[in-house]
């Protein structure tokens, strides 16, 4: 029988290497494997590349992680928001390595990843500072970037209802980035919402298929209050 | 000096709501653009699009009805219209640079007489600013729409000859909507298309950066 | 109020002009829009590009369309199958061109042309027949094949259900290459297996959203007995 | 010359479903590759996958449960075992290009002893071959295993030295499965996994047409 449930977060996160790229799931709060990224901080990987969207606020969650010290580089499209303050300390200090991609670019790079496409063109960030040191290329008479893809080590997901096989839909606007994520990683780790059975999921509702899942953690929330 | 009111956030918003024709799909950035969505007219379809993953956002929930699983991509709590559909970054970027996204409305730090847009770094020495789906939307979307204040606090040209800001795209916009004046960029610059009232068409050139063109009839 | 619904086949194929590329949905007979095809050959349009996976069968279809003489050229993955005939006698007699191209490479070109990706790299085909003529470039030390987008004039759908802001859902396997070529074609025009209500196809249930579709045309059967 | 009994068609296929561990993702070709799916051992889980958009395909309906919208990429109609997926065409190559499928069974009509293999076009000058998802699949699968007549009709060997007929992908072979033998193709060319009881290694030898080696314990 495939059984990829694990019994906790620490099952879950087993065997995360130094020097991992982990990608991190979640858009603003919704679809953001909070408990994974505590574990993670518990853990004890160091020298970590961070995919996602943001870089973290206030003191919880990606600016914990970054502020143990553990996060060597992030590839992120929005680093400077409301409370980035950890992020923006480390920055300016010199401790953390940043590369910034368009929300678009990074979507395709993560995408492109999952799907055996290692480079593509894109008319995202022509004639800009994103431009610089890449190659660009005309089609048709109009320019394009060139844009390699972005593949990672772990992907930390969070979905709504998951099943045995690895099965997974999101709910409300929880897909963004956890369902291209959970493609281009070695290692898939789904923090479910809710576990169900085998065939919860109507074969048309699954939004993420199961091959793409390496283990899946039922949810508990281990986040300090 | 004749009396004029400036308009307000919401007042600039409006006036961008009531170009917008039926049917049209929309993206709109963080500010006054998210203003729009609550200007449009009750018996106008508009669709509205949010890059992280929602298309047909209707308006702000009432605070017993919000969702936490539903935000816009302003991290706001929104609701979804009948119609509305949910999916991923990938494919809702795929809609925003494969065309099919009719307008994005964006703020700005300036514009250029030619369109170049700067909306996303406020310096070429900061090495940290935050685009997020700017880029892809001003080199995406099938027509772009900036509403922003004429000028800067400080009374500085935000509509200028060449942008002084780093590029969020070169040439991409359309049509300015300001708290003075509506302008439309066009070959040959700046061309206004409006007023508001009480002001002159010099002194409104006196707060702009790059010359402008009176409309042609 | 938007409404992409039109009264028939005839209204739903109106304007689609001679030398156009035409993509046709489907897989097998799952999702394959036969009434829309008839109604092209009604339509009169010629010299027609046509996508499609096969290069239809008997002297129905896609078969018929071809037989009638309004085929310049199909891109297809696999031409030659049962029944297969039409295709064999015109393109042994010269009177249609063709481009083979494995299915996975036919599946992202129109990906890609639906997302504003004017080329990618694939490692299918290399060092083969079908890398003949085409760049190939290194990435990381394995070769890879640069592929172009291929967008369409119109594309021919058949959805499960579908609204009047255009969003469709699809039956069983009948998503195939009909959810692909909706994004990738100026003017999209869906056959409805059924049209519901606005709100009735639930939001995370929409495969194709409505922005994609051009034109719904309630089914109907028009295919000669 | 001893006795013995080549493997039939479906015998064929039970020995490559046995070889399949509980777990494995596996895409099907047409032909004997197909029957695979009947010979696998009720009490293990291997997901089928079929590049027309069904990953957790169950076996042929019974004619009266038949759902004409559910086939496989044979075109044969099929079932859906509860914890299948649906998707479109891109998404289901995304997951053969991508490295996402453990295992594809294909048929051929030539293997060399590198592991390249040709299975689309029969001859060089056939401007017309069906190539289908056969390059994607032999490219993008972790495993390749290859399962065949160890000769054509006409006795001609099909495990040959260098293929004859245009390639589908050069160097992807990792197994073959044949109605005489199983054999490995590794570093030093095919090496003898099985031979069917009652024929003699140097027996199968005369019958292919490349070196075949002993397995070294």
């Amino acid at each position: 029988m495939i059984d990829k449930r694990v019994r906790d977060i620490a099952e879950g996160l087993e065997g995360i290497q130094d020097g991992s790229t982990v990608m991190v799931g979640g858009f603003g709060s919704v679809g953001q494997p909070d408990s994974l990224i505590e574990g993670l901080i518990e853990q004890g990987a160091r020298e970590l590349v961070i995919v996602a969207n943001n870089a973290g606020s206030g003191h919880v969650g990606l600016a914990k992680l970054m502020e143990a010290g553990r996060v060597r580089k992030i590839i992120c499209s929005f680093p400077r928001s409301a409370g980035s303050v950890v992020f923006e300390d480390l920055f300016k200090a010199g401790k953390l390595e940043l590369e910034i991609v368009p929300q678009g670019t990074l979507a395709e790079r993560i995408r492109a990843a999952g799907a055996g496409i290692p480079a593509f063109y894109t008319a995202t960030g022509v004639g800009t500072k994103i431009a610089e040191g890449k190659e660009t290329r005309e089609f048709d008479g109009k320019t394009y970037l060139m844009e390699r893809w972005l593949p990672a080590d772990v992907a930390l997901v969070e979905a709504w209802r998951v099943d045995r096989w690895g099965n997974c839909d999101y709910r409300g606007s929880g897909r963004n980035f956890n369902a291209i994520m959970a493609t281009a990683a070695k290692t898939t780790i789904v923090l479910a919402r809710k576990i169900v059975e085998l065939g919860e999921i109507l074969p048309e509702n699954v939004v993420t298929p199961g091959l793409f899942v390496s283990r899946v953690v039922p949810f508990q929330s281990n986040i300090p209050v | 000096m004749s009396e004029f009111t400036p308009l307000s956030r919401r007042a600039m918003a409006a006036r961008v709501a009531h170009d917008i024709p039926e049917g049209w799909v929309c993206n709109l950035g963080i500010g006054i653009p998210t203003l729009v969505a609550d200007c449009l007219p009750i018996d106008r379809e508009v669709i509205l699009h949010s890059e992280n993953g929602i298309l047909g956002m209707g308006p702000s929930p009432a605070p017993e009805d919000i969702d936490p699983w539903v935000i816009n991509a302003g991290k706001q709590n929104v609701t979804l219209l009948d119609g509305a559909s949910l999916f991923h970054h990938a494919d809702s970027f795929a809609m925003i640079r494969g065309g099919h996204i009719d307008l994005c409305i964006l703020g700005a730090f300036e514009v250029a007489e030619n369109g170049d847009l700067a909306n996303w770094a406020t310096s070429a020495e900061d090495a940290a600013p935050a685009v997020g789906g700017a880029m892809d939307l001003a080199v995406g979307a099938k027509r772009i729409w900036v509403v922003t204040e004429h000028t800067t606090k400080d009374g500085a040209p935000k509509l200028v000859s060449h942008c002084s800001y780093p590029l969020t795209a070169p040439g991409v916009v359309d049509r300015i909507y300001t708290n003075l004046a509506v302008i439309d960029v066009t070959s040959r610059g700046f061309e206004v298309a409006e007023i508001v009232p009480g002001l002159s068409f010099e002194a409104l050139q006196a707060q702009t950066g790059a010359v402008l063109h009176r409309k042609e009839n």
